[in-house]
């Protein structure tokens, strides 16, 4: 029987691997689909425990939405500025991105 | 009379404050406000005494300077009045005299000098200070004064401050007094803490229940620092010789006759504080003869006219102050009074000399008497008076303070001071029989002073003659009283003439005379041999015993090196510790900068690692 | 009224200077004059009409300030604060005065001036701590900006060391400052000294009193900032500094460490004393080397300061009045000292003693007034540091005879340096270097006149201002703990 | 449904709306300083309107998961007043780099609604969503320069960064949704207060830290702070200073204060060392700072953990210390920034070297510089120094002296950097003498800011009086 702690050990599983992602990926594309991996991993907690916890309502199911609608514009924010870099600077590794430092 | 008293030293106070707002630029009014304001202090100070001789009781008038309450309560009075007894009375006249001769003088004397008017109010201030030190009626005020005088000597001495040993010498007798006067302020103040005074009167009343005890002990050395620094006794007489730079009637009024016998006079006045405690009279005693005698070694040898006599100031200073400690009073003051005609006198007599040779080496003189003898003759006369020749001055002084010696079994102070009238005559006739008589030894055109300075010579001559008179049997049985029924401490004595100690001493100066005529008048002893044969005593007392130096060394490489050593921890030590801080604080900065290296994924490293480290904190 | 407007005077002043033009020089120094004898002629006024017979406070005025911390604008005087705002006036006025020759940016330097003027009286009025304490930094800051702007040497270096120095401290005093308010939750020295406090909490305030309000007096080892600053900042802000704003360290120690936290202090107290000593005597010693006239004044300042902490550490009735004396005596003897330094360094351009020599042949003038500060600053009678002294020698020698007495060698050692450096600078052979020297002129001498007049003139009557201090001293000091001298 | 409650933010949406439509139908009005006008405008009177707000007792909408009370109203006002100093100090500042005008002040007007909602949420959801249209915006505003590489630099690290400080924070919330079933905070609070500590307790309570310790630049989450104020325009680093900032501080109160008020135990001794490591980090790299905005960034950093004192003395009065710290953090905040914004209008550059000689150039803008800096310092007789006084005598009222010594140390260094920088604008001479031409409104700004501070300064009996009526309605 697959029970909530299955749910959460993906979860957890697929956080961590955002964050691993975040964390080494050179190109800053990479990173953001690290932090889609990131937010998916909170959409299936949520769901998850609204579906054991507290099937009577609906809001963790409605926070999903959210947080879907929401990482959507997150993302598009993102590339629109890895865009406006790209052209500026011809560059996508985000670890020559340091003008701003100390 | 006495209701006037306060007006003795007001006088000169006027005189000074007239100097300074209206006559600085009329030289001569200047002199004359001075002289004429003198004179009048003069005038009351001798209805004073006349009046004290009369009727000898004491009276006192103060007024509340200042007083500090607490809790309602006073605490603390600080009084400013006068205190006339006998005591005072004698002084006040001495100083009066003193100061009034010398103003005419130097009239004279300081003819065309530029600081012509500063001297005369300088001379007037100083007479207002120790006049006011004089009537002083508590220890506080006489401290004040004490300081006021002091103040005067530094500037006198420094009066032509333009000459670097002037300068040198003012600032050095500042200093040395301000050691001694540390004493004597710590001693007040102690004074006050203890017994809950600085009044004469009221402490005099107290400290007499406390005889010998450890604390007045204390007091009484602390005290008695005063007087050692004002009078020049040993260790602090380093400064009254250098004290010559100045003009040589400031010489005579301040640094023989009237400043440097303050000591002398604080010791009388507060008599009853040091009597109280034995061990305090005998080191008062020792520290008298020991001075008398060390300055009349130097002054054997010296060539300097005025440090001649300057050293023999010293040397008589430390005999009053042997005749205080050994518990007479009377002798002291006595040996106060007429030294300090005779040696203004030789101090005049000495400016007058300079005047006329413009030098003061004794070398460069010689063959005066033809050419000024007003000047050698009172000089002589004055010279024999300090020696102590029957029937002058000097002898009656003299004589009475060896008798008390002698009395009080201080045998070892009563040879020292027999040998120090041998010296003194040796040392005054050395002096006379070099500079005024023989031959002249340099090209000077030397020729008698103005009258303003001669008149003066004349009238302290005649003192010198006098004033030992009046205490002696003789005048104590034509008039009933003499000097030492009229100022004395607990009993008075009466005056009686020991012959065999009287002859003892006229033996020792006559036969220092007669040594001074062989070897600088006779020339049967070569002085340049003797020099030769006792070479290292010679230097030794030729540099003063190196006390100079050694002083110098201490304030050079111990005072200043201290500075140095606090200057450097002041400016490594302390501010390198804050500076230090500072930098370390600032370097702590910089090298934390450099973790934000711009990189973002460190920057999510860093948020990923802080919260790992903080689940396992709270997992824990 | 008379309190507020004496700190509103120098307000007031500095906003009529922001709106005169810079152009207009002197209208701008005339109208900071104006300002500054109306203050002084204020302050002689409430001198006259204060009751000198009533002991505690009076002219007491109160505005709510903070309603939800309790805190009233709480202004009022006794005798101690009278005498100390008698100093900042005569100060200010002839801070003003010797300022006249300034050229560069004249308006901004009055109006920082003014500023700081305006502290100082706050701190000397306020009943209130966090009132003082906000007054005290008023004080503190435009002297930051006085010193940078207008300094000369290592100005920078020196104004920010002076400004952390004292922030420094007043840290300290504010932890005290808090650790008070959550005792009592008030700050009022009136409630506050009907309070008893428990005799551990009064030695921690006491000691962070001391620390914080030590720096500005200043205490060793914390008097580092005081060489630097005075001799960076210009004239009339370096006579502030030594004349004033040293005073409120101890002003602050006196009202609040001994008149509230009497057992802390009476805990202290011997640390205080011999730090007065290491101030007196050390300090005295590192002024004799100095090679900079400036520094000579300024380490003699602190030399003297010592005195006064010899006179708080023995806390009766006679060393705090001498304590306040010497407060009041030695800023206006600071004040001269360094307006005479100023003077000579504005005609010679150079403080660097070597440099001098035999000034007096060109300079009557100067080397009479500097011989006369000279003295008064070893103690000469016949000037008020000599009284001030005096009381402050007999009240302590009475709790600490020999630390009193090792104060009092110092006495002594002010007189070697002193007397060196008159001699260094104004005696000996007329040098030729200096042909050229005008002597100060009568305008000049005004001021001068001015502070040579009151240090003489309570020289020889000390009484009223004694007096006046004693009345203040008195109520602050709690015979009962220590018992009366 | 009490629309009054979101009225303010209804307008500030309207007024961002209109601004964009007016730019769409007058191409003339994008480029123009209209705009910018319409919006201060519009500002003020939200302003004013919305004193006229009843907020005396706690209003709500949707089933109480958005709340108007008093702390609302308060944080409202301030983001207003932040929003109108914003724009004013924008009107010539962008003049050299975008055309496009008109965008800039609507979008100004969503962060602000953004701030107005997180302000109001009683509900995760709602804060979630007021936090990132806050977000957004100010990624959109950070990266306006398009020319200059570094606003694009500072957007990019702003969007990443922010984004994965929302997946750790969203992550926390769902932990808690499923501790609890619920999200709003009300319900929350109601069911910790029954009991049971788990361990994930623990770990969502740290997941929220870090999410909203993010916004107020807290160690070791503030490593974004430096380089997206150094990049952003100049205005906008000050409403990121002020505006998130204060934002951020709503949520953390709501937050720390309401649900998690049974589990003191558990985050104060976390809050405490993360307190300790952003008042030592703050003040010691903002001592090594040469960049001008780097420097107030860490300034900034700094005062985030003095502020912070507040909410660890975790009383009434402590939350009273927090909303008077923030009302004078901000004009003080202001000052300086208006300050800086002067500074690169005239010259172009920001860093701190550029102020040498300052002095002589702008007397006014130095007095601007003096006092603000002053007050961030805190030092009487500006705001900062009450703003200090009252934070570490809480904190120290409820025992942490040592942290409150600390802090006053940290204080003191901070007093030496901003001494720094007033040294450096009192000292030396530029070649350029040239004296600064300053517009109106960013006097205007500036002469506001600063009499504030002095005024808060001087008399801050009635600012005091506000923030403990505020702070006692809430508590």
């Amino acid at each position: 029987m697959i029970g909530l702690s299955h749910y959460l050990f993906v979860a957890a599983a697929l956080f961590c691997i955002g964050v691993y992602g975040v964390l080494t990926k050179k190109n800053a594309i990479a990173v953001v689909m690290g932090i889609e991996f990131m937010l998916n991993a909170v959409n299936i907690n949520l769901i998850a425990f609204n579906h054991f916890m507290a099937p009577n309502h609906v809001i963790g199911q409605l926070f999903a939405i959210f947080i879907i609608g929401v990482a959507a514009a997150e993302v598009s924010l993102g590339l629109a500025i890895i865009l406006s870099l790209y052209r500026q600077r011809h560059l996508v590794a985000i670890d020559e991105m340091d003008i701003l430092k100390w | 009379m006495d209701q006037f008293a306060w007006l003795i030293p007001t006088l000169p106070l006027a005189a000074f404050l007239i100097i300074v707002a209206l006559t600085y630029r009329f030289k001569l009014l200047s002199a004359i406000v001075a002289t004429s304001f003198s004179l009048g202090s003069l005038i009351l100070a001798i209805s004073i005494l006349i009046q004290k001789i009369q009727n000898p009781k004491t009276t006192e008038t103060f007024i509340n300077w200042l007083t500090i309450t607490a809790n309602q309560q006073t605490v603390l009075t600080l009084q400013m009045g006068y205190l006339i007894d006998p005591l005072a009375a004698v002084m006040c006249l001495i100083v009066t005299l003193i100061a009034t001769l010398v103003l005419l003088y130097s009239i004279g004397y300081m003819k065309g000098d530029e600081g012509f008017s500063r001297y005369f109010a300088y001379i007037s201030l100083f007479t207002f200070s120790m006049l006011g030190l004089v009537i002083s009626n508590n220890y506080f005020q006489t401290f004040v004064f004490w300081e006021l005088v002091g103040l005067c000597s530094y500037l006198l001495i420094g009066f032509w401050f333009f000459k670097p040993e002037a300068a040198d010498a003012s600032k050095k007798a500042f200093i040395t007094n301000r050691w001694a006067d540390f004493g004597f302020l710590v001693g007040i103040i102690g004074l006050f803490t203890v017994f809950g005074s600085f009044n004469f009167t009221e402490l005099s009343a107290v400290i007499g229940l406390h005889q010998n005890t450890l604390v007045l002990l204390i007091l009484g050395l602390l005290v008695f620092l005063g007087p050692m620094g004002k009078s020049a006794m040993f260790p602090f007489h380093v400064w009254l010789p250098d004290a010559m730079e100045g003009p040589t009637p400031i010489s005579a009024l301040i640094h023989a006759a009237t400043m440097v016998a303050a000591g002398i006079y604080l010791v009388a006045r507060g008599y009853i504080l040091f009597a109280s405690v034995d061990s305090v009279m005998i080191v008062i005693a020792y520290i008298g003869g020991f001075t008398a005698l060390f300055a009349a070694t130097i002054a054997l040898v010296q060539r300097d006219i005025k440090r001649i006599l300057a050293f023999s100031t010293l040397s008589q200073l430390g005999y009053m102050m042997m005749a205080l400690g050994v518990g007479s009073m009377t002798s002291g003051m006595f040996h106060l009074t007429t030294h300090a005609f005779f040696k203004a006198l030789l101090f005049l007599g000495a400016g007058s000399i300079i005047h006329a040779v413009h030098d003061q080496d004794i070398f460069n003189m010689g063959g005066l008497v033809k050419k000024m003898p007003i000047t050698v003759w009172t000089f002589v006369i004055g010279s024999l008076a300090l020696s102590g020749i029957f029937p002058l001055a000097g002898f009656w002084s003299k004589d009475e303070i060896l008798t008390v010696t002698l009395q009080h079994h201080f045998t070892g102070l009563f040879i020292l001071g027999t040998l120090v009238a041998f010296l003194t005559a040796f040392y005054m006739f050395r002096l006379i029989f070099i500079a005024l008589f023989g031959d002249k030894r340099s090209n000077h055109h030397a020729h008698e002073s103005s009258w303003t300075m001669t008149l003066p010579l004349l009238i302290l001559a005649i003192l010198s003659i006098v004033a030992g008179l009046v205490n002696t049997p003789w005048f104590y049985q034509w008039t009933g009283m003499s000097f030492s029924t009229f100022l004395f401490f607990k009993e008075p004595e009466i005056p009686v003439i020991h012959w065999s100690i009287a002859g003892l001493s006229s033996l020792a100066a006559l036969g220092g005379i007669f040594v001074a005529w062989i070897i600088y008048a006779k020339q049967h002893i070569s002085a340049d041999k003797l020099a030769e044969r006792f070479k290292g005593a010679h230097t030794l007392l030729l540099n003063k015993y190196y006390i100079d130096e050694l002083y110098g060394w201490v304030f050079n490489k111990g005072m200043i090196g201290l500075g140095k050593v606090f200057n450097f921890i002041d400016h490594t030590l302390i501010d390198g510790f804050f500076d230090g801080t500072a930098t370390l604080i600032r370097s702590t900065g910089i090298q934390l900068r450099l973790f934000q290296t711009g990189r973002l994924q460190q920057y999510a490293l860093v948020l990923f690692v802080a919260i790992a480290a903080m689940t396992i904190w709270g997992v824990r | 009224m008379h309190l507020f407007l004496l700190i509103l005077i120098p307000l007031i002043g500095a906003l009529f200077l922001i709106l005169i033009p810079e152009k207009h020089q002197s209208l701008i120094k005339w109208t900071s004059a104006f300002f500054g004898l109306f203050g002084l002629a204020l302050s002689i006024h409430i001198f006259f009409v204060f009751d000198k017979s009533a002991l505690g406070m009076q002219f007491v005025e109160s505005i709510p300030w903070i309603r939800s911390f309790g805190i009233n604008f709480r202004l009022g005087m006794d005798g101690l604060s009278l005498s100390m705002v008698l100093l900042t006036s005569i100060i200010w006025f002839t801070g003003i005065l010797v300022s006249w020759d300034l050229q560069e940016r004249v308006k901004e330097f009055f109006i920082y001036m003014f500023i700081l003027v305006a502290g100082v009286f706050g701190v000397f009025l306020s009943l209130d701590f966090l009132i003082m304490f906000v007054f005290l930094e008023i004080a503190v800051i435009p002297k930051f900006v006085l010193i940078h702007v207008w300094g000369s040497g290592k100005k920078e270096y020196s104004a920010i060391k002076y400004t952390l120095y004292l922030l420094t401290g007043s840290a300290f005093a504010l932890i005290a400052m808090m650790m008070i308010y959550l005792q009592t939750m008030t700050l009022d020295f009136t409630q506050l000294a009907t309070l008893t406090f428990s005799a551990p909490f009064q030695k921690i305030i006491f000691i962070l009193l001391l620390i914080g309000f030590g720096v500005i007096i200043p205490l060793w080892p914390l008097h580092r900032w005081t060489p630097d600053g005075h001799s960076s900042a210009p004239t009339a802000i370096s006579m502030l500094l030594a004349g004033v704003i040293m005073k409120l360290g101890g002003y602050a120690l006196i009202r609040i460490g001994i008149g509230l936290f009497p057992i802390g202090a009476a805990f202290w107290a011997p640390l205080i004393a011999v730090i007065a000593v290491v101030n007196c005597i050390y300090i005295a010693f590192v002024a004799m080397v100095q090679k900079d006239l400036k520094y000579v004044v300024a380490n003699s300042s602190i030399s003297h300061m010592g005195y006064v902490l010899m006179g708080l550490a023995a806390m009766n009735t006679v060393s705090l009045t001498g304590a306040a004396s010497q407060m009041f005596a030695h800023g206006i003897m600071a004040a001269l000292f360094f307006a005479l330094v100023g003077l000579i360094y504005q005609r010679t351009h150079t403080r660097m003693i070597a440099d001098f020599g035999g000034l007096a042949h060109q300079m009557p003038r100067a080397a009479t007034l500097f011989l006369m500060t000279g003295l008064a600053s070893l103690g000469l009678p016949g000037f008020y540091n000599f009284v001030s002294e005096f009381l402050i020698f007999v009240g302590a020698f009475k709790t600490f005879p020999v630390l009193a007495t090792m104060a009092i060698l110092a006495v002594v050692i002010t007189a070697i340096y002193v007397l060196r450096v008159v001699q260094q600078i104004f005696f000996g052979p007329r040098n030729p270097r200096w042909d050229n020297l005008k002597d100060i002129s009568n305008v000049e001498m005004i001021p001068l006149i001015i502070l040579v007049v009151v240090m003489l003139g309570f020289g020889i009557i000390p009484a009223p201002m004694t007096n006046l201090i004693d009345q203040g001293i008195d109520p602050i000091v709690q015979h009962e703990v220590k018992g009366s001298l | 449904m009490n629309i009054s409650v979101v009225s303010l933010e209804l307008a500030a949406l309207s007024i961002g709306f209109l601004i964009i439509i007016f730019g769409l139908i007058f191409p003339s009005f994008r480029s123009s300083k209209t705009g910018g006008y319409l919006a201060i405008i519009g500002l003020l009177s939200m302003l004013i309107g919305s004193f006229f707000l009843p907020a005396s007792n706690t209003q709500t909408f949707i089933n109480a998961f958005y709340v108007q009370d008093d702390l609302a109203l308060f944080f409202k006002q301030l983001f207003i007043l932040a929003a109108i100093f914003i724009n004013a100090m924008s009107l010539h500042y962008l003049k050299p780099y975008t055309k496009n005008k008109g965008d800039y002040f609507a979008l100004t007007f969503f962060a602000l609604t953004g701030m107005m909602v997180m302000a109001s949420a009683a509900e995760f959801i709602t804060l979630y969503i007021g936090l990132e249209l806050m977000t957004f915006t100010f990624v959109l505003l950070t990266a306006y320069k398009k020319q200059d590489l570094k606003s694009g630099e500072a957007g990019l690290k702003y969007i990443l960064l922010s984004a994965i400080s929302s997946g750790v924070l969203l992550y926390g919330l769902s932990l808690l949704y499923g501790l609890t079933g619920k999200l709003d905070f009300a319900g929350i609070s109601s069911v910790f207060s029954l009991g049971a500590t788990s361990p994930l307790v623990v770990w969502a309570i740290i997941m929220l830290l870090s999410g909203l310790g993010f916004k107020i630049a807290l160690v070791p989450f503030h490593m974004w702070t430096p380089d997206v104020y150094e990049g952003a325009p100049t205005p906008i680093t000050a409403f990121l200073a002020v505006g998130s900032k204060a934002a951020g501080f709503i949520a953390f109160i709501r937050v720390f204060f309401h649900v998690f008020s049974v589990y003191t135990s558990i985050f104060m001794p976390l809050l405490i060392t993360l307190t300790v490591l952003t008042l030592l980090i703050g003040n010691l790299i903002a001592l090594a700072q040469t960049h001008l905005k780097r420097f107030l960034a860490y300034s900034s950093i700094a005062h985030a953990g003095y502020i912070l004192l507040g909410v660890i003395a975790y009383s009434k009065l402590g939350l009273s210390a927090i909303l008077f710290y923030l009302m004078l953090y901000l004009f003080a905040n202001i000052g300086a920034f208006a300050g800086v914004t002067a500074l690169v209008i005239n010259t172009g550059h920001d860093r701190i070297a550029d102020l040498t000689g300052l002095w002589k150039r702008s007397p006014f803008l130095s007095v601007i510089f003096l006092i603000s800096l002053l007050s961030l310092a805190g030092i009487p007789p500006t705001a900062g120094f009450i703003g200090k006084f009252y934070l570490f005598t809480e904190a120290i009222h409820q025992g942490y002296l040592w942290l409150a010594a600390l802090a006053l140390g940290m204080s003191l260094v901070a007093i030496y950097y901003y001494l720094m920088v007033l040294r450096t604008l009192l000292s030396g001479t530029n070649e350029e003498t040239k004296s600064f031409i300053i517009p109106f409104s960013l006097r205007l700004v500036m002469i506001v800011s600063a009499g504030m501070t002095l005024v808060i300064g001087i008399w801050p009996g009635p600012f005091t009086d506000i923030a403990l009526r505020i702070a006692q309605s809430f508590l």
